[in-house]
Formats: C-alpha cells, structure tokens, sequence
C-alpha cells in the first residue's frame, strides 16, 4: 500500500478519448510490487481498457481487499475514487457501494486468496446478485503478502518456497462461478494484453457481474527449490529473519497467446503452463458447454471470454430502484412526513 | 397489596405455535382502548412450535409497566408447566385451567381459587378440524378472560371486526369462540373478579406498539436508503418492519420504483461490509443485528472507526454469552458496542429506553454516524425491540432535514485546488468527506492501512498518531452532540440511581416507592455514550450511586468507571441477568440490601 | 434447542445390531421441531443408518451449526457425543475435531442457510481437505429457525411467506460440491427413507467427506399466500407478535420416489417437485457425466448417488498422521525433551 | 554521553527485497557471539519489494536492549531516505553512505563525519549479474563496519561457513564482497571508531532469537498436536516454526508418519473453529494471529468460554485499529482479548515479554486452558515475535507433564451412575470433562446455547445464572495459577511503575537511570490476567503508579482499574503507539512531565 508518486509528463501529442483524456491520466502511483509482478500487467491492462472505454475517472469507483493484488488499485486512475479494504470483503462493500450508487463504474480487484478462502462466501453470494461491476480475481496460486503460502487456487502437486506440497484439489473460479450461476466468467493471462484488455472492456460492460480470473504470476513466491540457485540465500538458513529478504531482480512475463494451438509460456519458476485460446466458434451463450469445454481441456489453461448472458436482471433491475444513484435522491422523496406517522401511529392501538 | 380495579397483574401460560400469543396481544389491545396503561412481556422459547411459552400482563393505573412482580391471576394452559405456573400465584390470587380433564389433586393450593373451563371439550363440540380448534381455543380463552376481568366487550369485537374485515368465516367463528368462553365463566363463576377493568384515560397520546418497529420507521424518517442485514432473532423484526413501511412509503406511485433496497447478506459480516460501502458512497445505510452479529462485525467496525465511515447499527441484545438464550432479554453488548474491534478504538453509542426512543435515536443515529462520520450503535434490547409497550407518539418535525455533517459539494470541490481527506479545519476533528462520482476533485483513496492527514498511506509514527489522536478528540467532541442523560431529581435524595435502557420503568417505580417509602433518590438514565457533562456532575454530586443493569459483568458501571472522572467506591452495581425484563422489586430489594451492607460499613 | 426426555420402552423383541443395540438405543431427545417437519424424517433416517452400521453410539460425534436442522443431532443417538456450536462454523469446528481423533465417526447435520451463505466458505474449504464425515445439508429453501426468509438455495420465483418473490439464482449445493473436486456427493428426499438410508450408510462409508443434500421441506414456512386458509389469520394484521405464532398441525410428507419415471410429490404449500432417480446404469465415477446429467434434467430434483470417487485421501492420509488419534498420542511422543532443546537452543547464536 | 566501548548503536537504512536484513543479521550474530549484549529492531514496510526499511542495532555491555534513542553511526543506503536518515545520526556521529554516485551537498551536516565507501562500483567491479550485485553489496557493506566497529572476522568468517557449508561459490563471493568493504575503510579511513567492539562475556546462558520462534517451541514442548491458523503479520511465522520444528521433532523416524496435523485454515474464523474442535476432542491445539484475526474470532471465542472449552491463541500484536500498520508494533489488543465476544465473557491473558518467556508462557497457556477450560491468550507483538532478542535460555524439565486438568478416565466413568458436564465438585468451579469416544458414559451435549449445570439445554433464569455465575468465580480463581507479576523494588521507591510486555527493558533501563538520579522506582510488571494479589499490594503499596504502555487508550490501565481495587487517581499513563519499540528516554521524560504536572498540583 505504499505509494510513490509518479512523475507525470504531459505528451502532447498523446492519443485523447472521448473525455479529452490520455492514457496517462488513467495511471496511478507507482508501484510499490516486486519488479516483474504479474499484477502490474494486469494493473496496465485495466488502466488501458477504462481509458478506451472513456470513463470519466471520477466515475470509477476502485475497490478491493487486502493483498499485492489488492494494493494494485492505487496503481491505476488516480482521479477515481479508491476503497482498499479489509481482507476478503471486497464483494461485501463493492454490493453495498453499488446499492448506494448506480451511476458509478466498479472495479474490483481481488486476489486469490482474498477471494477464495476468507471472502469466497462474499464472492458467491456477490455473483448470486449480480452485482453489475467488473471482478478480477488476480490468480497467482499464492497469498503474496504473506509470503508465499499456497492459496485455494493452487493445482495438486504444486510445490511452496518452503518445500510443501500441496495436495488439496483447487477451487477454481471460473467453475465454480460457472456452477453457480455466474453470468459472465472469463478468464486471461497478466502477460498478454492483447487478449486482456478487449475481455476487460467486455467486462466492464457487462449488464452484471462479470468475474475475470487473471493467471498472474508473483515472480517473488512462486520459484520452487532448485529453480533459481540464488534464493537459496535466503532459503537455507533456518534461523532467518522473517521478512522476505530478497527478492532476485525478475522481468514481467510477457506472452501473446496463439488463436491456434495455444501457447507454451515458461513461469518464473521454470514450470510451462499451456495456455490456449477458446476456439472461434466457441458458444459463449452456453453455460454446460462452457463448463464441459473446460473439462475437455485439462491439461490447458483455456483462457477468453467463456460464458456471458445478458439476459439476466443485474441487484437494482431485481430491486427495481429508480435510474438516479439512491445516495442522491433528495430527502423529500424519502421521508413521508409527520402526516402520515400520525396517522400510522394512531393506528398503533 | 396492589392488587384491585385497573392494577394487577395476570400471565398466560401456553405452547407455541398455538396462535396464543395473538389472542393475548388482542386483550392487550382491547386493554389499551380501554384507557387503562397496560404492559405486555412475550416470554417464548428459541424454537418454532410445541414448547412452553407465557405472556404476561401487568395493568396499572398509575402507569407503571414494568414487569409485575407477581400474579393474581394466571391462565395455565400448558399442562408442561402446571407446577410451575401454579406455584407462581400470589396468595389470594385466581388460576385458570383447562377442565375438559380433570387437574392432578396435587396441584391444587389452598390460598388460590380454581376456575375450570373445558375449553377444549367447548371447543371441539362446536368446531371442526384440529386447526381451527386450535386456534378458536385461545380465542375462547380470551372470552374467559373478558368475563373475569371484566375486559370491554364492544372493543373487543371492534377489534376483531379491523382484524378479519376481509375474512368474515373467520370473524365469526371468533365471536363463536369468544362468546363460549365468556358465558360458560359468567355461567359458573361470579364474574367480574375483584380486581378488574374499567375504563379510563390514561392512555392519551400513546400508542401499543414494538421498538423494532418503532426503529425501523426511524430509519425511513431518517431517510436510509440501504437497509442490509442477516436474520438473528430479536432483531429480524426491525428489517421486517423497514421492509414493510419501504414498500408502503417508499414506492413511487407513478413508476413503482422502490426509492430504498433491501439486502438479505448472507452473514453479518457482509451486512456491515454492505453498510459501510454504501454509507462510503453517500446512501443512508444501516443494518440491524444481535450479540452475534456484533462480533462478526467486530473486523469491519474499526475499518470504519479509522477510515470515518459513517455506519448505523440496531442492536437489539439478547442473552448471551455466544447463542445463550436467543428469546431472553439482556443488555450485555454494551463494552463490545463502545469497544468493538482490536487496537484502539471508541464507538458512538445510543441507549433508547422505550419503543419512542428507538424512533428518535434511529434517527439521531444517522446524524450522528454522518456528522462524526463513525459507526453510532442504536442500543435496544429484546424487552424494547419485540414486545408491545405503552409508549407516547412520536412528534415529527417537518422540518427536519438530514444533518449530513461535512461532505463537500461540487461547487466547493471545483473551487478548491486539492481535496485532502482527513484534514479538518483549524480547531476541529472533524474533516469534510467528499462523495464519489461528485467532482473530479472529490476523488480520494479510502483505506484500513496507516495513513496520515492528508489520506496518504503512511508508516511514519508521527502521522500515524497525529490522526488516532484527533480520532480520540472527534470521539470526546461528540458528548455535546449525542442525547443528555435524562436526570430525575428529588428534594433531600444523596444517593442517585443510574441506569440505562429497557430498565427504566422497572427503576422509576422502585425510586417512586422507595420515595414514598421516605427514601428519595435521584435518578439519573443514561442515553449516550461518550457521556456529556451532566453525567460528570451527576456522578459528582452524588456520595454514591447505584447502576441498575441488565448483565452480569456491570458493563455499564464499567464504562462510567473508565469514561467519567468518578470514584470507584462511588458506583455500586444492581445486576440482573435473568433474561427476563427488570421488575421494580429487584430493584428495590437489591438496593435494600446494599444499603443495609453500607449501613453495617458505616457503622 | 430444548429437549424433552423421551420415555423409552425396553421392546426385548427389538432387532439388535452387530454391538447388541436395538435402534431404539440410537434415539435421541423428542424432538421440538413442528409437528410434520421434514426434518424429524431425516433425524430418523440417519438413526436407522447408524444403527444398521453398528456404530458404537460412543463413537459418534455428532456435529451441527445453527437453525432448526442444526438442533436435530439432540434428537438422535443420544448416546453419542455432540456439538451444536455456532451458525455457519460447523465444517471448521469439525474439521478440528476430526483432525485431533479420526477413530469417531462424524455426523455433521446442517441447514441450506447455515452452509449455504455463513458458513459457504467453510463448507467448500471442507470439501477441499476432503474430511471424513458425513455432511447432510437438510435443505428446505429457507431459514426455518429465523421465520421463513428465503436460503440460497431458494429457487428463482419462489414466494416467501411474506410475499417476496426470490429473483437471484440458487447456489445448488450439489453441483457447487462437484465444481470444487468433492469426493461423494449425493441427494435424497427427507420423505424417502427406502432411498435415504442407504445413501447415508454410504456416505458414512465414504473414505472422505461426503455431502448428502437432503430436500426437506419446512411446514412452517414454505406455504404462500393463499395456499392454507389458516394461515392468513396470522399473516393478516401488520401489527402481530413477531413470533410466529400459529402454526398449523401438519403431518410429515412420505414419498417413495419410483425408480422409473419418478414421483411428484405435493409440498405443503401446494406446489409439486418431481424427484427423479439416477438410472441403474448410472456412472457415479464420472464427474463431468453427473454435472451434465443434473443439467439435462433441470425439471427435476434428480436423487441417489451422484458421484463417488474412493482415490482421493482424506485429510489425514493427506497429512500422514499416524493410524491412532492424535488427541491420545502419549506425551512422550510428542515432547523431544531437554537434551534436544538444549542443543537447539545452543544453535541460536 | 553513552558512546563508547561496546556501548552505542548503529541504524542501515536500506531498500527491501534487497537483502540487507540477513547482512544485518550476520552483524547481530557476530556481536553476540563476541560475547556482547546487542539487539536488533528491523524497521519493514507492509510490502515485498522496493521500499525503504531498516535495521537498527544497539550494543550495551550492561545488557541493556531497549531501543536506542539515538544514533552514533548511520549507514545510509537508501537514497529514498537520505534526508531522513543523515538527520537522525546523533552530533558527533558518523554516517556511512555509497560514494559511487556523489552526494547531494545539502544533505551534508558539519557534526557528523561522513564517510564515503563506493560500494556499487566496488561490486560492480567485482561481480557479475544483477543478482548477485545486489546481495554482495549488503555484504560488502557489512565488511565495512567489521572495519569501523572492530566486529571479529573470524567470527564472521566462521557465521558464512556455517551458513554456506554446503554452497562453496556463495561462500566464496561472501568473503570476497566482505573483503571489499572492510579493505577500503581500512584503506581510506582510520579505523575502528571511537565507539566500537570489543570481546567480553556478556552473553552466557542466553541466545539470539525472535518470541515468534520460542512460542512454536513452547507448543511443541507442551504437546501441540493440531495447529490450525490463517496468514497474517507478524503472527505468521509462529506457524511456519511450529512446522519446521514439528517436521523435525514430531515425525515418526521409522513410520514417517506426522505426531502432529497442521492446517492452513480459510480464514481467523475457521483457525478458531479448528482449535475449539480439536480441544474439545482431547487435543492440545492452539492457532496464532493478529489483530484483526482476534477481531474475526469473536464469535467462536464466545462459545468456547461459555461451553467451557480450552483453546490456546497466540496474538503477536501490530498497529491498530483495522489492517493500520502490519509491520508495527503495539500492544493494542489487551481489552479486544479480554473481554472479547458479546456477552458478559472474560478471558485469561498472558503477556510475554521476551522470546524466553514467549516459550515458557505458551506452555503454560495450555496448562492453564485444560485446567480452566476456557480461551487463553498468550500476548506478544511484533518486536518481540519477529525481531532477534538476547534472551535467556528456557531450561526444560523433562518431569514436566502436561495439566490436563479435569479430565475423566475410561474407569472414572466407568464408576460412575451419570456423568454431568457442568456440575463441579463443591466447593470448587471447574467441572470434569470427558473426551468423545473414551466410555459410553461420558457422552455429552456441548452448546453455546442457554444450558443448566448439568449440560441440559435451559430458558430458566436461575439455571442459567448459575452457570454464569461460577463462570466468574471460575476466572477470578485462575488469578492464583498464572504467572504472578514481576516486581522489582528500590529502597525508598514510593511511586511505582508498572508496565508489561515488551515495554519491560526499556522501563527496567529508565528505573535504573532514574533511581541512578535520584529517583527510586518500585517496579511490577504485570505477567497475566486475571490479577494476582501482589498485584493489589502493589498498588496499594504506592502512591502513585506510572502505567508505562504501547498504546492509545491506555488498555493494560483499563484493566487493572476495573479488576482491581486500585483508586483511579493513583494510575498515570504513559503511553506509546508509534509503532516503534519503546526506548528508556520516552518513559523517563514522559514520566518526568507528569511528576512535573503532579508536583505543580501538589504545590
Ligand atoms: C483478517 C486478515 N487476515 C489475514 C490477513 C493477512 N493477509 C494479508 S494479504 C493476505 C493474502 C493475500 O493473498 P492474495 O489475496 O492471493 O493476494 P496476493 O498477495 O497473492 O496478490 C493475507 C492472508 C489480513 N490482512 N487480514
Ligand atoms: C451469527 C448468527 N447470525 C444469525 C443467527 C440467527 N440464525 C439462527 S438459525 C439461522 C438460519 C437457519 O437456517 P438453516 O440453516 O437453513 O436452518 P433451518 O432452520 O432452515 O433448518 C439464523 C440466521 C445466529 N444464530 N447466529
Ligand atoms: S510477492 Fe508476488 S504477488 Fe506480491 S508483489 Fe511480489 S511478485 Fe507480486
Ligand atoms: S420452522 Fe420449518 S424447518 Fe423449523 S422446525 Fe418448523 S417446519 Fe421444521
Ligand atoms: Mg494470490
Ligand atoms: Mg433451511
């Protein structure tokens, strides 16, 4: 959560949008991440689609838990307005947010610890809701912040820093939002923005929920033993102090996924994970078939926009609340008056 | 004893599901047309049907309705708890029994008349079907009772004439049952009995009604738009009623669009988290919960203590410690309330003492969370939130208009080169908010984590500790904005009497007779925390005071303790944690024996 | 909560189990739960499927959270051990349990409301530690012990007691359950005991957790307007004790489902539900085929055995603890004493 | 001034991620191993990578290892902080920079000798690739102060070959990065400084060591068997020791099988859940958090207070309230942990105030939550969990065994006609238990609802007082079995200081300055709650007593005001919430500005 101000040099010849604004003025602090953090890509990958999408920044309304991934929300569109939370509340306020106010656009960033362990009841019943804002679980497999443990997401077999290996089966988000009723669910790769941003805008433009599951790396708690013969520095000696001391230079990971086959990119650990592309013809419109293309594929991250229905009623649409934001409606519409309470209250008899 | 016309005293002993609670809530009524102050008490069990329940009803001309310390007459329809109930009549006094089957001899009392009344067997020759049975039978019940105690007739069909206008098989089968009772006891016994009815005036500008219901139109005056909670007895029925008052006073006629939403969480953690991201975003928003739920709530409520975050919270208290006893009442949240989450925090906390004052502080509440921008706890309890009271009408003043406190306009955004969060003008504590979406220079970055005045993230000691010390002095501030403690005072009285809440009534008739009985006290009810000036000068003027409350652990002589600059020795507890509402004796008696204790001291 | 103490009769006929029980010996308390509800059958569905396992009642432990389903382990062998503990923490509180003494058998009863929102997140973590235990979700759509506000798993245009009509989408508590990998995952109708045991006494034969959602109808509250004349005598006055304060004498709903075709069955409050059976030559090895067979069946509340898969170990074989429980290991195994704690300590330098 | 010999203190102002904290801990061991009293505070921000954060060692030959208020020696390695960190070197001081880049001339001071290594270029130089430039460079810079404070080499020497036994290139580019950095000061600059090293023997019996590593020791020793437990700083790694030491000490050599099950929870409200479970069954089980985990845990710590089951948490304080700074810290969760839950609850505290008693007071949690059945906290923070102390040896008793206490046998129930679960032999207020799956007779119903003494579920009043009531006498009585208070007195002392936790060296160090001045102070350093009866004598043996603590609202104070007898007007706070550790100059002037106040007043 620590930020740093960004210089901000004005580029005249920079590309406006339909606000009169730059791309730069949708940045945010600098980051304060582990250089190479997949979530800086996303970070600019979300930077990106607002801009394109020409909302106001003060229209924007920046939510999230707590995590390097719920950090990131300083990182872009400084003009919004930013909520950093408490860990794994992040859909509780955003609803609550959302009742109050309408008009605004929601981001929401989340990690996936902060999403599928202590808020996945949160996440759930947000999704339940339709909660019209655009969710992005940014998915590293790992609680960052706390340095490294594994989170809900991580796959069986995955070895930790410190050497354990997990063996629980993973909770994955798209499934389990898919099984539950979601009604928009995508998934993407931090490194390939190409594919990123158009989904994000598709998000942020969804009638509801529209949950996006970032596979983003974390360059510093992903390495496993062996991988990278400097950590062992700081691995080996048991008696160590607890702050994570080092962390090696890393690059972000960047890689554009191939419509045909897919694509092979190697992590920081030295793992490859697949990734591929859902295919041109894929039914976006067909929840089973989403879930049983998936399945198909279980040796591949499938990543693109999987399932959208736009047919469903977002919170106020069920709620019917009028088209004006409810924090803004004038008080005289709200109170009935000392009229009506007397009469009410002499009916109390 | 007290025991006479328009002062007494009788309980009702049934199981639950049974629909008794409604034919006692219609003598109620018909009590309270009548005239004649009446108080109520439900005492039902945690569960839905087939366990022991009773109601009692105390009348009493003078207008005491704290609970009556005894029966003269009980209703003992529950063949469960016969014992029981029957050991529970005063001397003198009257029970009433089922005498379709004869009573165990054993259960008789010398000192009590026995009125049989085969309601069952009435019943069943005149009905069919084992629902209807069931539930004509309370209603014949309530015909006995009309007859003994001598209960208006014509209000009581008036009432049930309002109650099924749309249903007339019902309404007759009513009269049918009503009339079975009434004439087999005006038959068989010499009616009315000596303590009775008789019309008078005592009611005049009261109305019969629940503090949860009272709170959740406060919240509709207020104003809140986002109402989001979790079902936990006794405080479902405040968003039942604000659900309900919503959909009649909140809709748009023209559009039929709800000018509120209501938001069924799916725990209490949410339901807070919901308030505070609303309350963030500018919407009135409050939610409303018990023990429980408080300390589910506990994390969230010291985000929004720190980040000043307007929020409202109905605490309707129930027994606890964790489940304890969901239906019983107590007044045991009240250190979690002004304490609520780790490290260093204080809470805004309200104290209402009947349904009315539920109205008022809901109201006060939403002020006073936006005005100092902090979560304010609406304190009632079970006793208040669900049982009907004798309580006076609301006034509301037209004029009111919400008191948002300091949130910047978009006129004053525009106007101001930089919008710095947490920084409040020269000489106050309190900093100007800005509302998203207002105005590009509005925007700010809200959060948990360390951050100095100016809403920047920090780990710097000094601006750390810069904004929790004017944390501290925006909390002092807002003694002299919160409700005064309400102070009785009698000529020659040394000793003062504290208390808070649902204790009230129970603590102004025991001072009324311990004054009559030449002992005069001053009284003093606490309405709010932090405490005002009043409460220091009562404190100070006192050689000692006792503090009447409902737990076991003294929280509210705690909070006086750490709050106010007053002497241990001074403050002497009264406790009780029975889970039923205070009576005037327990008062009595508990004062009387510390007096006596004291008294052996000075000695 | 409140338990009345049942008179028990010594039938010396009584078939006795492998322990020399009669089922008699595994009843609990009389019940306090309306007269008709749902869930007093499967109270005795699981008496009958602990007796005819020959469970030593001693070692059971029967664990709930809170709601009227959540009260019912008092009704039920009451010779075992129990823990009616908080609303929603159940699977955590178990998860203790059996982690420190994994020789008793676990009984976890629950509600749609205590699993499905509070305790949502517990639920599926337990899922994923694949605990041992037998998990009943006595599912009625609503929260019974509160007075009848819709559960998640109330489905979309049910209508409420009191009118409200449910818009947002159901969590299903079986197809969440094979979203996140579960291990057994079964259904049953409360009123079908012919099917309902022998699905309990698998599932409590099960090598990890197994979830049995149980549909169980509420009488109290699953009526709507109009459907029981009676009703609108309480419903009808705004001004009513808040406690629900009639309820209509009701008798239990028994249905054998039919193997072929199914049977509708008549709820209380007048609407049908067609319960169906897997088919014989149903494939409960195959995750995808389950998930699809529930999606091509939506008209109907498909029962029996959905899915089982005995390879996956359970939380202790996961975690090698050793055969007996941990809570009775001796101290001496578990304290490395001076000597090696001197040397450690003398590491420290 | 205090500058001198083995007496003085040296700050690295660095970058995280970077690996300057293990260098600092190179530096620290080395200090110690030459025999001299040294402790450490690292300084880290709330992130991974890339922000300032610091090391600060102090080295006393009187073993004093408070924080230091001053700096003689600064190494300032942080452009970022440069300002900063050349204005905290004390005048007279010294201040090492990196002489690769040149430095701003502003940021030069006349009274601080500047000494310029040109660490960057010396490793540049030297080595290849990014990575290990930026771990050499720490070590170079350590071999710096090996040169200006006269640390051994040898020593440090013989600290690389045991850290890199087994990795020969690392060990080598250690000693040649060491080499650099100690050749060029030599080279440039005349060394040792005036302050610096030299061997002696004050460090026997003790060892160098963080409380979060001693806690997890303390649960293996005391037979933890489940550990169940959600991430948070600075809690965290009293989990990750508790596994190391467990895969070291716990598994079964010939079977591989674990004595232990350690599980990574969802969230604080499962860990607790885990630990109440587990104990119930007859586990030892324990978890560890933070503050805002406490705050999530309330709940469930309410049921196992009320349904009298033991459960062990261990809480390494940060700043509050909300996520404030994780990385700080406090003492700020004393009143959140005692009272915690709604509903009159009161819970056993154990405040540690060094890693030594972090072992022996986690031990004795488990003791003390079998015998009394009920949650205890056992307190520390984030200077004493995760900073390396010199701190006593624990010596172990391999008689001890743990006190399960009441805890019936197979043959006990056996014996027995009925067993009831809350029924205490007269006279006495803790019940036995049983463990599921010991006899049949043993089986019990375990509620967090409304129960009698004999476990039976209950709405009556009396019966559930009862319950309540020797709940109470249940926590007073466990006064008499934790750790008493330390006091330490001083002839002619008539004003006390009390304090706790890890405020205890930097209160002992300003007791001994002041009564070196003149002014005697008794000392009591309160070790657990409920209080014990030194703690009343104590207070009411001293006029006045200062209450020295690591917060805002004055909590242990609260405490001791409202569980004892003490007179308010004795009890004086100084308080600290920075975030820092606490120095002996902010007690002593604090103290000294009240004394004034007092001594104004008294005037
Ligand atoms: C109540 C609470 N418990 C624990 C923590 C500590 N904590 C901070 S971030 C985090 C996990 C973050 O993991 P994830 O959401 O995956 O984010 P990442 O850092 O991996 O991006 C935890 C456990 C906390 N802040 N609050
Ligand atoms: C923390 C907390 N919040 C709320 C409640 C109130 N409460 C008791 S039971 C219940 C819901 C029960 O619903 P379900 O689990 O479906 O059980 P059912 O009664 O329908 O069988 C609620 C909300 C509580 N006991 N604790
Ligand atoms: S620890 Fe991992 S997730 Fe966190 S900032 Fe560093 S790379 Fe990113
Ligand atoms: S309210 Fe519904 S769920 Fe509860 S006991 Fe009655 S019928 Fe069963
Ligand atoms: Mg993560
Ligand atoms: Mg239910």
């Amino acid at each position: 959560m620590p930020s740093i101000v960004k210089p901000r040099v004005a580029h005249p010849s920079l590309k406006r949008n339909d606000v009169g604004l730059t791309v730069r003025d949708y940045e945010g602090q600098m980051s304060t991440l582990c250089a190479g953090c997949g979530h800086d890509s996303i970070t600019a990958g979300i930077t990106r689609a607002l801009w394109e999408l020409s909302i106001p920044p003060h229209m924007i309304a920046k939510m999230s838990g707590i995590g390097c991934s719920s950090k990131t929300p300083t990182y872009f569109v400084n003009g919004a307005h930013g909520f950093n939370s408490a860990h794994g509340r992040m859909p509780a306020i955003a609803t609550g947010a959302n009742a109050a106010n309408k008009e605004l656009t929601y981001v929401g960033v989340s990690g996936d610890g902060d999403s599928l362990s202590i808020g996945l009841g949160h996440l759930c019943h947000a999704i339940r809701r339709n909660l019209k804002m655009l969710y992005v679980i940014e998915n590293n497999g790992v609680y960052g912040l706390t340095k490294g443990q594994f989170s809900a997401s991580a796959d069986v077999g995955t070895k930790s820093k410190k050497g354990e290996v997990n063996l629980m089966a993973p909770i994955d988000p798209v499934m389990l939002a898919l099984s539950i009723g979601a009604t928009f669910v995508a998934r993407s790769f931090s490194g390939d923005k190409e594919q990123l941003v158009p989904i994000l805008k598709a998000a942020l433009s969804h009638r509801g929920l529209a949950l996006v599951d970032v596979i983003s790396p974390c360059v510093t708690f992903n390495d496993h033993e062996g991988s990278t013969r400097s950590y062992i520095y700081t691995r080996q000696h048991l008696h160590e102090a607890t702050e994570s001391n080092f962390v090696p230079p890393a690059r972000e990971i960047v890689a554009e996924i191939a419509r045909q086959g897919g694509t092979n990119v190697t992590m920081h650990d030295g793992s490859v994970i697949h990734f591929s592309r859902v295919p041109d013809n894929y039914d976006v419109s067909d929840r089973k078939a989403a879930m049983d293309y998936i399945r198909e594929h279980p040796a591949e991250v499938v990543t693109g926009i999987l399932y959208a229905d736009e047919s469903v009623p977002e919170m106020h649409e069920m709620n019917k609340t009028p088209s004006t934001a409810l924090a803004h409606l004038p008080y005289e519409k709200l109170c009935p008056g000392s009229a009506i309470l007397d009469k009410l209250q002499a009916s109390y008899r | 004893m007290r025991s006479g016309i328009n002062d007494f005293a009788f309980k009702l002993a049934s199981v639950n599901g049974t629909g008794s609670a409604s034919s006692s809530i219609l003598l109620m009524q018909a009590i309270f047309r009548m005239g004649v102050p009446v108080s109520g008490k439900n005492l039902f069990p945690s569960n839905i049907q087939g366990l022991p329940t009773w109601y009692e009803i105390r009348v009493n001309k003078d207008g005491y309705t704290a609970r009556a310390p005894q029966y003269d007459l009980m209703v003992a329809m529950n063949a469960q708890t016969y014992a029981r109930d029957v050991a529970e009549v005063r001397s003198g006094g009257y029970l009433v029994y089922d005498s379709t089957w004869p009573l165990d001899p054993d259960l008789f009392r010398d000192d009590v008349t026995f009125i049989g009344v085969p309601l069952a067997r009435l019943c069943n020759e005149n009905f069919q079907g084992a629902r209807e049975r069931i539930l004509v039978k309370n209603i014949a019940c309530a015909g006995v009772l009309i007859a003994l105690l001598n209960i208006d007739e014509e209000i009581v069909e008036q009432l049930l004439d309002e109650k099924f206008s749309k249903k007339k098989a019902l309404r007759d089968s009513n009269t049918k049952a009503l009339q079975l009772g009434r004439n087999f006891v005006r038959e068989n016994y010499s009616c009315p009995l000596p303590f009775h009815l008789e019309k008078m005036d005592g009611n005049k500008d009261k109305m019969l009604i629940d503090g949860n219901s009272m709170a959740a139109l406060g919240a509709i005056y207020a104003g809140a738009t986002v109402a989001a909670w979790y079902p936990i007895t006794p405080a479902t029925s405040v968003m039942d009623n604000f659900k309900s008052y919503a959909d009649k006073f909140r809709k748009d006629k023209e559009t039929g669009e709800s000018n509120f939403i209501f938001i069924q969480a799916e725990d209490e953690l949410a339901a807070i988290g919901m308030v505070i991201g609303a309350s963030w975003n500018g919407a009135r928003s409050f939610t409303s919960t018990s023990g429980p739920g408080i300390s589910l709530m506990n994390e969230l409520l010291g985000l929004a203590y720190y980040a000043e975050i307007p929020a409202v919270i109905v605490d309707v208290q129930r027994v606890g410690p964790s489940t304890g006893m969901p239906t019983r009442t107590q007044q045991g949240d009240i250190l979690e309330c002004a304490y609520a989450s780790h490290g260093d925090t204080k809470h805004i906390l309200l104290f209402a003492a009947n349904p009315s004052e539920c109205f008022d502080f809901t109201v006060r509440a939403f002020d006073l969370a936006e005005q100092f921008q902090t979560p304010v706890f609406m304190l009632s309890d079970l006793d208040i939130g669900m049982n009907d009271w004798v309580t006076p009408k609301v006034k509301w003043d037209d004029n009111y208009r919400p008191n948002r406190g300091l949130v910047l306009t978009a006129e004053q955004l525009e106007a101001m080169p930089k919008f710095h969060r947490y920084l409040p003008e020269e000489g106050t504590n309190v900093p100007a908010r800005t509302l998203p979406g207002i105005h590009p220079n509005g925007a700010f970055f809200t959060r948990g984590s360390g951050h100095n005045k100016y809403g920047g993230y920090t780990e710097v000691p000094a601006e750390y500790q810069e904004v929790m010390d004017r944390l501290l002095l925006k909390h002092k501030e807002a003694a002299k904005s919160v409700p005064p403690a309400e102070i009785v005072k009698r000529p020659g009285a040394t000793v003062g009497i504290i208390s808070l809440g649902g204790c009230d009534p129970a603590v102004r008739e025991a001072a009324d007779i311990a004054s009559k009985e030449g002992n005069p006290t001053d009284y003093m009810r606490i309405r709010a925390f932090p405490f005002g000036e009043e409460v220091e000068k009562f404190l100070a003027d006192h050689e000692y005071c006792f503090i009447v409350e409902q737990n076991r652990d003294a929280q509210l002589r705690t909070l006086l303790l750490l709050e106010t600059n007053v002497a241990k020795e001074k403050l002497r507890s009264v406790l009780n944690y029975s889970g039923f509402p205070l009576s005037a004796r327990t008062v009595l008696d508990a004062i009387a024996a510390q007096v006596e204790e004291l008294d052996a001291v000075n000695r």
